[in-house]
């Protein structure tokens, strides 16, 4: 035995609140991405945790499969805030509000 | 034991790198933060089991999406100098993360005290590389190429943002 | 609790014999490189400080240290600081689970000749190689510079994508010996090396490996003659000198990883072991000097176009035939 | 197409021919202090002042030398002897800034500046690379033995304008009434 499970979920509810909370608060598009990272490895500190709680690989497969879509993610997001620089010199996401109502 | 402290002693230092990570003005100091918290976490799948996940961890995360990002500041000229001027967030913007912390922190003890396996500690227990890759390749094949064609259509998508417009243009005429 | 103790020496010898070997060998690399470099180009090399110039590392060395440690007004200091730490620091750690020998027997234990006998050991080498882009980067990034900037930006990207190619040539040779244990994978060349069994994802190895040690002609992070020294433009004193040596480093790992996939580790008649696992080594570093002497430094677009358009399919198809091979042979 | 295939695998290998070749070859480098290399003839490199055949200084401190020095590193202070002959009271010259060009013998009238082969004029004082009249008068004539400047055109006039014979007194300018 390693460590309750009840820790590791109580490590990855504060990861996942520290990258929501960069998200939500940060107004550079760069650390917002970066914000969705933490989250997604919160995520998958769970996945790998409840894979050696039962003892199947399936939780860490699934954590090689969020990996794929992760870089996938951020190559398309990467890509927009270079476009978005492009057109206005800054990563500010204050600026980028023309579809405001 | 030695394993619970570490992954103990691990556990402070995610949590630690990741609450620098997200509070530096500085992108390329976050992205560095950053790579420290995924090395600790990679630390921490290998002690529950998963050496390769904790491998891939560090090639996928730390060594291509986290490049990445170090790619596109340098690409917009964040020198060390510009860096320093951005602006810090304020204090009000702060309200939905209390709330969205406060909604979490509740469900996590929900889960915890509903949960009867929740209790029992995690095993110790070690996944070969070859179960691995039986249980990938055998139970998960339709998600593999499922992902596959994700990250072609990503490429593709990726390829199409990042063309300029003089580009574009020039590769319609050309066709 | 004996038991413990008598572990956690041992790796220390190890590690001890391993940093000294390695180092010692970074520094006679340099010498040797100018020396070979300079007979290629019908000079002689350095030959003045001791007996056939053999001190002449020491004299760097002591050059190195002497001089000014200058940081540059703009530049971001911790990072300026850290950065040919991290290049150094790398390329050793990667030298952790290179098998130099079979097991050995010390006092009536059997132990693996590596200082860690790791069941993941491929990756372990990709992870960490990984990680060497970052010592480039951040150097660059924090001197403020253009030149460095333009390096860095240049090295970033050019490791990135052969880093891809690397780790899928190595695949074919993990699916020919089963294991990602760099001791199984050796022991699985005891009758033929792979460079025989595979020579296309030796070949495609080869070139990877040179474009992540930054040598020409894959030296465009570094590119003298464009971008005055690249990434470590502004760099002076010793932290020059991590770089330089970080890159030597990097040339000796390299060549023992080039060993241990694809010219069978140890394994070779008549010598003992780790002398065979030595001459592989300084043969691999040898090639490495003459392609330095021979080939001119690429364009950036010819770097791109040869790693993704030749390099990526070429080792793609190579794991799609070795796949097919194995499995028609039933092995 | 596959004429340029076979011409670039071939300019890729032939290279490591040649090196692998050359590393057997006798390098070609001079090994300096201990092998000197036999310089041209007319090597240019530290400068001399040079003397007429009957052994007088040839030098008349017309500064030519240097106007021309690209990096003024001549300098020098005419004089004149009681019987007309300009001479330098001193001449100087800076060697570490000097770059052996060899434009101040090309202006020399007389001949009196030469380049020499001697190159070696390294030191850790650049003061002792600032030559005087002495450190540069040599009492040879350099590479020609027969000129001397004044045999040619004589020595100056000594008398004032005008005084010599055959000789109308100069007009006063100020004097030319209609």
């Amino acid at each position: 035995m390693i460590v309750p499970m009840e820790h590791l979920l109580v490590l990855a509810t504060l990861l996942f609140v520290l990258g929501f909370s960069c998200v939500l608060v940060r107004r550079n598009l760069i650390l917002i991405l970066i914000g969705v990272e933490i989250m997604i490895n919160a995520v998958g500190l769970v996945f790998i945790g409840a894979a050696a709680l039962w003892q199947q690989v399936d939780g860490q497969i699934m954590v090689l499969l969020l990996m794929a879509i992760t870089a996938a993610e951020v190559a398309i997001a990467l890509a927009l805030v270079v476009h978005l620089h492009q057109r206005k010199q800054s990563i500010d996401v204050g600026l980028f509000d023309e579809m405001r109502g | 034991m030695t394993a619970t402290l570490i992954f103990y002693l691990l556990g402070a230092v995610a949590l630690v790198t990741t609450a620098l990570a997200i509070i530096q003005r500085n992108p390329v100091y976050a992205v560095i933060y950053l790579v420290k918290s995924i090395f600790a976490l990679a630390l921490i799948f290998y002690l529950l089991g998963a050496p390769l996940v904790a491998a891939l961890q560090v090639i996928v995360y730390a060594g291509a999406i986290m490049v990445l990002f170090l790619f596109v500041i340098m690409m917009l000229e964040i020198t060390p100098v510009s860096a320093r001027k951005s602006s810090a967030p304020g204090w009000l913007s702060w309200t939905p993360v209390v709330l969205v912390a406060l909604v979490l922190a509740v469900m996590t003890l929900l889960l915890i005290g509903l949960d009867p396996v929740a209790e029992q500690g995690i095993p110790r227990w070690h996944a070969t590389p070859r179960d691995f890759g039986y249980a990938l390749f055998n139970e998960y094949a339709l998600a593999v190429k499922i992902i596959s064609f994700q990250l072609s259509f990503a490429a593709v998508g990726a390829f199409h943002i990042g063309l300029t417009e003089r580009r574009r243009a020039r590769m319609e005429k050309d066709s | 609790m004996a038991d413990t103790l008598f572990t956690v020496v041992l790796i220390l010898a190890k590690l001890a014999l391993i940093f000294g070997v390695v180092l010692f060998m970074a520094a006679y690399l340099v010498l040797a490189e100018r020396k070979i470099l300079g007979r290629m180009q019908l000079r002689y090399g350095p030959n003045r400080v001791g007996p056939f110039g053999l001190m002449q590392p020491l004299a760097d060395v002591i050059k190195l240290l002497t001089k000014e440690d200058f940081l540059p007004a703009r530049a971001d200091k911790w990072l300026f600081l850290v950065a040919p730490g991290i290049t150094a620091v790398t390329a050793l750690l990667v030298f952790a689970v290179v098998p130099f020998g079979p097991t050995i027997e010390v006092f009536g234990r059997t132990i693996p000749a590596a200082v860690v006998d790791l069941n993941v050991g491929v990756l372990y080498f990709l992870g960490v190689s990984s990680m060497a882009v970052y010592g480039v980067v951040l150097g660059g990034w924090a001197s403020c510079s253009k030149y460095s900037l333009l390096g860095s930006v240049r090295g970033l990207s050019q490791m990135v994508s052969y880093e891809l190619s690397l780790g899928l040539s190595l695949v074919p040779v993990i699916m020919m010996a089963r294991s990602f244990s760099l001791h199984d994978i050796v022991m699985a060349q005891a009758s033929v090396p792979f460079l025989l069994l595979n020579p296309v994802a030796c070949f495609v190895f080869l070139i990877c490996i040179l474009a992540e040690s930054n040598r020409i002609p894959f030296d465009l992070p570094e590119a003298e003659n464009e971008l005055v020294g690249g990434f470590h433009t502004e760099y002076s004193g010793m932290r020059f000198g991590l770089f330089f040596v970080g890159e030597y480093i990097n040339l000796v790992v390299l060549g023992s990883l080039m060993t241990v996939f694809f010219l069978g580790g140890w394994h070779g008649p008549w010598l003992p072991p780790v002398v065979w696992f030595l001459i592989k080594v300084l043969m691999v570093c040898g090639l490495f000097i003459w392609i330095r002497a021979c080939l001119p430094r690429l364009r950036y677009d010819q770097l791109m176009n040869l790693g993704w358009k030749v390099l990526l399919p070429v080792s793609l198809l190579n794991i799609l035939v070795t796949g097919a091979v194995l499995l028609g042979l039933g092995l | 197409m596959s004429r340029h295939v076979f011409r670039d695998i071939r300019g890729t290998l032939q290279p490591f021919w040649v090196t692998l070749r050359n590393l057997f070859r006798k390098p070609v480098t001079v090994q300096y202090p201990e092998q000197k290399q036999q310089l041209p003839e007319r090597y240019r490199a530290r400068l001399i002042l040079t003397r007429d055949p009957d052994g007088g200084e040839r030098c008349v401190a017309c500064h030519l030398c240097s106007a021309a020095c690209p990096v003024d590193c001549i300098s020098m202070q005419a004089t004149e002897a009681a019987d007309g002959r300009r001479y330098a009271a001193w001449f100087r010259i800076n060697f570490t800034r000097c770059i052996f060009c060899g434009l101040c013998t090309e202006a020399c009238p007389t001949k009196a500046i030469q380049v020499t082969a001697d190159f070696e004029l390294a030191g850790r004082d650049p003061l002792k690379l600032v030559y005087e009249k002495v450190d540069l008068l040599v009492d040879h004539c350099g590479n020609d033995n027969s000129y001397n400047f004044y045999h040619q055109t004589g020595i100056g006039v000594t008398a004032p304008r005008g005084e010599n014979p055959q000789e109308t007194k100069p007009m006063d300018v100020k004097d030319l009434m209609p």
